[in-house]
């Protein structure tokens, strides 16, 4: 599904997220979130696919970590609409109602900053205007040096000046190890949604047993057959869905590849060619 | 006896207004008690006591915690606006507009915070409203705080962040939240 | 209609006296009139207004025939000559000396460029340092570049910037500071 919205539209991944709820006019809950998890990773799926003739629009390396970040607790949100027998550690509930406060969070400042914008420079207060020593009227020249101006002075001076130099932006340590982590919630879900879906085709063939009997036994009741029909189409909805989940995970997976080979050059300076590079 | 307070009082009026009027530029606070050797109290109440004065007038006074400011008021900007030649852009950014938001709204916040409520790294657009003057660091022990400058108040047309739309509702908000969590 | 007039006088009002507040110096009173459309008896009756809206006032309205400008008041010009001698003795301070050294070491500078390689906006600083004659402004068509002043060199007892120690490794270190975040 292609994007509408240029990838620069977007001031982070929660941005991205919510922006998504709000077209689809949800209120964020686990279940809005679950609804858009689709969408959010074919978006950042084409973070990593953006063609180079484009890079301009690219995020630096850190940030698309953290668009990765969030991807890996929408994954466990979805994970547990789908399967709810699937579940859930105790830390990954935790990152799951985070991210729910975070977005409401955000959402409030995000609204906030639209007072901001109608504000800025509407009606401005100025301040007196300066005007140099050279420009005022019978105004004599000064020089008033002080005690600690002196050449060492200057010296110590400029390279405090030097050392405040932002750091070429390094993949944070952190964020490696999430992206990391990310790898592995996926492998992890998808060996516990393989199991659990085994069992839900367990329910499911149950179910067909069952209602293979009730259709023996009570066949001239058409109301509960039609109820069986139903129960059987919804399963069978729920199981297309998990296997394209799936499906969509090795996508994810795939685009994940792009973020671990930085990974192998560890702490490398990030070029934002480089990320731009397809790697599908 | 109170009529001695009240001159001094006026005095000190008299003479802060003329101070910030002569520097033009915004004053800190704690300058002020220093130079004139007041306590805190006095000088919120001279503060208080100019921003009545100054009430529909053409000069206001603008204030952060630790900042004050003689600016124009609002009834003069577009004549200013008209008079001035360079026109200052109105456009900010999506991350400027957060960030900004952030610091008016939930007060002096450190890095860590603005990014773990923006969900991304802000560096550089710290940095970016640094250099224009819009937000400032405060040093808190060990912590870096950014907060509004007296020029954003003065971009955004208002003599204190107190006068910022729905900023109680805000307020309140943030303070049940906070209440609620530590529970 | 009275009130009428009376609410266009306090509206004028306030308009000159944020305008002669904004401009921090003498304006002609013909300029004001063409400004404002009024009458010569208009802003008159308005500059009587002014002046005593500002008695017993940190500020107060000076007038000559054809010009009026707004200043500090008498009662206060004592108190800001002293201030004004403390603050030209003062040491400069970390950040003071920061931005000079930069002003030293990278050669003449806008303020843009000054506050870039700063990373925080520097114009509070450059004014007190342009007012103690520690750096002068250039005017290069519409650009102005801030350079050390020769009193200055003198005071450091150099001849030459080029004399500063390290000066061609540090310049290289600004220019590639520089290159990088412009891409």
């Amino acid at each position: 599904m292609p994007f509408e919205i240029k990838h620069s539209a977007y001031s982070g991944p929660l941005d991205l997220l919510l922006s998504l709820i709000e077209k689809r006019k949800l209120f964020v809950n686990d279940i809005s979130l679950s609804q858009v998890t689709e969408d959010y990773l074919s978006h950042i799926k084409n973070l990593g696919g953006l063609t180079e003739g484009e890079n301009h629009q690219l995020f630096p390396l850190h940030d698309v970590s953290d668009f990765i970040v969030i991807a890996s607790t929408l994954i466990l949100i979805k994970s547990r609409s789908l399967l709810p027998e699937l579940s859930l550690s105790g830390e990954e509930e935790q990152s799951i109602e985070d991210l729910e406060d975070r977005l409401k969070e955000y959402q409030k400042y995000k609204s906030l900053s639209a007072h901001i914008e109608k504000l800025f420079r509407l009606h401005p207060l100025f301040s007196k205007q300066y005007i140099p020593p050279s420009k005022r009227k019978n105004q004599t020249s000064v020089f008033a040096p002080a005690k600690d101006i002196s050449v060492a002075n200057l010296q110590s001076g400029i390279w405090r000046v030097i050392e405040s130099f932002p750091k070429k932006q390094v993949l944070p340590k952190v964020a490696v190890r999430k992206v990391k982590s990310l790898e592995e919630v996926i492998q992890d879900l998808t060996k516990r949604m393989t199991e659990a879906l085994t069992y839900s085709f367990k329910q499911f063939t149950d179910g067909e047993i069952s209602k293979l009997h009730g259709m023996n036994k009570k066949n001239d009741v058409e109301d509960s057959e039609n109820t069986d029909e139903k129960e059987v189409v919804a399963k069978e909805q729920k199981v297309t869905v998990i296997i394209s989940f799936l499906a969509m995970l090795e996508l994810v997976k795939q685009g994940m590849i792009y973020a671990n080979q930085h990974n192998d050059f560890g702490d490398i300076l990030m070029e934002s060619q480089q990320v731009g590079t397809p790697r599908y | 006896m109170s009529t001695n307070t009240e001159s001094t009082l006026q005095e000190l009026a008299q003479n802060i207004e003329g101070i910030l009027f002569w520097k033009g530029e915004a004053v800190s606070k704690k300058k002020l008690i220093e130079m004139f050797e007041c306590s805190e109290g006095q000088l919120e109440e001279v503060l208080k006591h100019i921003d009545n004065e100054t009430k529909n007038r053409g000069i206001s006074l603008v204030q952060t915690d630790s900042e004050v400011e003689l600016r124009t008021s609002k009834t003069v900007s577009k004549t200013i606006d008209q008079i001035q030649k360079d026109e200052l852009s109105r456009d900010l950014g999506k991350a400027s507009l957060e960030t900004l938001a952030i610091v008016c709204y939930r007060g002096p916040s450190t890095r860590k915070e603005i990014e773990y409520v923006r969900g991304v790294n802000c560096q550089s657009i710290l940095r970016t409203l640094e250099i224009r003057g819009l937000i400032e660091r405060e040093e808190e022990g060990s912590r870096i705080l950014y907060k509004p400058s007296i020029d954003l108040l003065g971009h955004l047309g208002i003599a204190t962040l107190q006068e910022l739309p729905e900023i109680d509702k805000v307020k309140g908000m943030i303070e049940k939240h906070e209440e609620n969590t530590e529970e």
